[in-house]
């Protein structure tokens, strides 16, 4: 049991750390803003369900696993709201999601 | 395997820095700076439990909840920018271009 | 390790005078006042790095530990005040840019000697 | 391994720093500075400092930022005139730091347990805490009990500054045009998704920041802390539902009450110390045992600090919305 339970935390933790590290690339990789966007809630929501899941699971039944809880359930209400806030924003500025141009870029560079 | 977890999230924190340093638009930026909140919150919950004292979770629970609030005095200050400019058109369109 | 052993002091040496150069010669206000809370940083980083004992832990007994080392409290307890007092006087010293600039129409250094000569 | 992490961290410190100074557009710097205040609070925990790294979280994340933001709406986004004497500044800069890195030469080695600031009081607080003050936060101990004088101090500067930015921004506000209040007053009521996470997280930053005040003799926290969050969570309340609604909720005579209240909640747990015939800010007479004493006393003078931290804090930024309308 308690080798099951290491096990499925490792998994839950790397699978974290890949999807972190994949949205960290695609934040600084990606041609324009809303697409960056993308990539960067990857991080912030899948990323941070999994690493936090995963310490969970380390921690077990403990004070430490509500706390971790909790954090899990702030950031999963205000990551998304933030993103969208900061979406808004940006169309309301005038930047538009233009994918063609975006395409462009890439392939010019 | 925290390590890893660590080392994943302190990569991933030096490109959220790189995308603030080169921008372009400030919300760019802005989206770097809300990123590298959410891995902090990562990285105290990995620590706290790397250096085994669970109980500072404290710290990271503290920045779930506060981040936000950097991120909607962004948004308010997006808002209250472009009603001045908004409203200084209006007073005297003669020199509202001035003001970028 | 005797390589990185003093690491932390040279960041705080460098950040130190990065705040220093962004208040002496930055000509815009508000940027002064960035550099002096980058300087306050720098101070803090300082105090808490002496505070380090390697192998320790943070000084907050918790049962069951087994002959702790805790780093020093007594640095941390300083710069905890300090943190508080150091956004307080950023405000006010925030304040007196804003009078600044209501009364004189800019915050730009030069400028303000210029209509203070006039 | 950890250490590793703290000098990576540490580089990309020193990076934002320098940009910090290098960029012309303040907003940028802002900004910038907020992920300073998340690296340096992290290298703060990582340096064992759990009480420090939540001080700066609490007053980094949100508050500041807040400032910085209402400031540059108050002002100008950009440098106008970029640097003066830039060589010469360069040339002291640099010089000073030389002498500044010669000077570290001179220091222990990071973590050395030999060094000269572990040798003299930290380590007869670290022992007599349990005997007679009886808390687990060495911390605690120290700031509210063997050290009350300085905090006391702190509190009062504080206070100080809180005065200093009430008067400097009350000067004839309430003036010329406050019939654009509607148009420009802050709150973010047509932003519907924001407005309605906001609200729901307000409870949650009241409660922890409670959490945070009476925890504080047990883990991370205190009166400093707590007070930062109290007054996240109004800000973040006025920054949903507007400046009006928040002074309804809290008025600004209660802050003023709050400021002063705490304050003297501190000087007077203090005199009492006098009165019931031991020295100034000696929590041992204050029960007949002398344990409980310092538990009662330490609790009644973090919840002054978080008072008047709550109070200053709260005054300053209605100070600079206010201004904001005006």
């Amino acid at each position: 049991m308690d080798i099951f339970l290491n096990l499925l935390s490792w998994v839950l933790l790397s699978a974290g750390g890949v999807f972190v590290l994949i949205g960290g690339i695609g934040a600084l990789r990606m041609p324009n803003l809303y697409t960056r966007m993308h990539a960067a809630s990857v991080t912030d929501t899948m990323g941070a369900v999994l690493v936090l899941t995963g310490v969970m699971v380390q921690a077990g039944l403990t004070l430490a696993t509500i706390k971790l809880g909790a954090i899990l359930i702030f950031l999963l209400i205000t990551s998304p709201t933030a993103s969208y806030a900061l979406a808004s924003a940006a169309l309301l500025a005038g930047i538009k999601p233009d994918a063609g141009q975006a395409a462009d870029r890439t392939r010019g560079s | 395997m925290y390590y890893a977890v660590t080392i994943a999230v302190l990569v991933t924190m030096a490109l959220a820095l790189t995308r603030a340093l080169i921008g372009p638009t400030v919300y760019d930026r802005v989206l770097a700076v809300n990123m590298f909140g959410t891995k902090t919150v990562l990285l105290f919950s990995v620590i706290a439990f790397l250096s085994g004292r669970p109980d500072f979770l404290d710290l990271a629970l503290a920045y779930a909840l506060i981040n936000f609030i950097g991120i909607l005095a962004v948004l308010e200050f997006f808002r209250s920018r472009a009603n001045k400019r908004a409203e200084e058109q209006r007073g005297n369109p003669a020199d509202g271009g001035e003001t970028d | 390790m005797e390589l990185l052993g003093l690491y932390h002091y040279w960041v705080f040496a460098v950040l130190l005078m990065i705040g220093f150069y962004a208040v002496v010669a930055k000509v815009n206000l508000v940027k002064k006042l960035i550099g002096v809370s980058l300087f306050q940083a720098a101070v803090f980083l300082l105090y808490i790095t002496m505070s380090k004992v390697t192998g320790g832990t943070a000084p907050i007994l918790q049962e069951g530990m087994v002959d702790p080392v805790f780093s020093n409290p007594l640095p941390q307890v300083l710069i905890l005040t300090a943190i508080v007092v150091g956004i307080s006087t950023t405000a006010l010293g925030l304040g007196i840019v804003v009078r600044i600039k209501e009364e004189y129409g800019t915050i730009e250094e030069h400028e303000i000697q210029e209509i203070d000569r006039r | 391994m950890t250490v590793l992490f703290g000098i990576f961290l540490l580089t990309l410190l020193v990076i934002t720093a320098v940009a910090i100074v290098q960029t012309r557009n303040l907003f940028v710097a802002v900004m910038l500075l907020g992920i300073f205040s998340l690296l340096i609070a992290l290298n703060f925990f990582i340096l064992d400092a759990a009480d420090v790294a939540l001080t700066e979280a609490a007053v980094g994340a949100g508050i500041s930022t807040v400032l910085f933001l209402g400031a540059l709406a108050l002002t100008s986004e950009r440098e106008r005139l970029g640097t003066q004497h830039r060589w010469l500044s360069l040339v002291v800069v640099t010089s000073a730091t030389l002498v500044v890195l010669y000077a570290t030469f001179d220091k222990p080695l990071f973590g050395d347990p030999g060094a000269p600031v572990h040798q003299h009081v930290a380590p007869w607080y670290l022992e007599k805490t349990p005997e007679y003050i009886d808390i687990p936060n060495v911390v605690t101990a120290v700031l509210g009990s063997f050290r009350g004088y300085d905090t006391l101090g702190e509190v009062f500067v504080v206070f100080t500054a809180g005065i200093g930015v009430m008067f400097l921004l009350s000067a004839h506000s309430g003036g010329a045009n406050r019939r654009k209040q509607e148009a420009s007053g802050i709150g973010l009521r047509e932003h519907l998704i924001p407005r309605v996470v906001g609200r729901l997280l307000v409870p949650f930053i009241l409660l922890f920041g409670l959490y945070v005040q009476f925890h504080g003799d047990y883990g991370p926290g205190g009166g400093f802390q707590a007070g930062a969050l109290i007054a996240a969570a109004f800000i973040l309340y006025a920054l949903v539902e507007g400046e009006e609604r928040t002074l309804a909720a809290l008025p600004q005579s209660w802050l003023n009450a709050l400021m002063v209240s705490g304050a003297l909640l501190y000087g007077g747990v203090g005199l009492a110390g006098i009165v019931l015939g031991s020295s100034f800010l000696d929590y041992s007479v204050l029960s007949a045992d002398p344990i409980a004493g310092q538990h009662l006393g330490i609790i009644l003078i973090e919840a002054g600090v978080g008072m008047t931290v709550t109070g200053v804090l709260l005054s300053i930024f209605h100070a600079f919305a206010a201004r904001d309308q005006a």
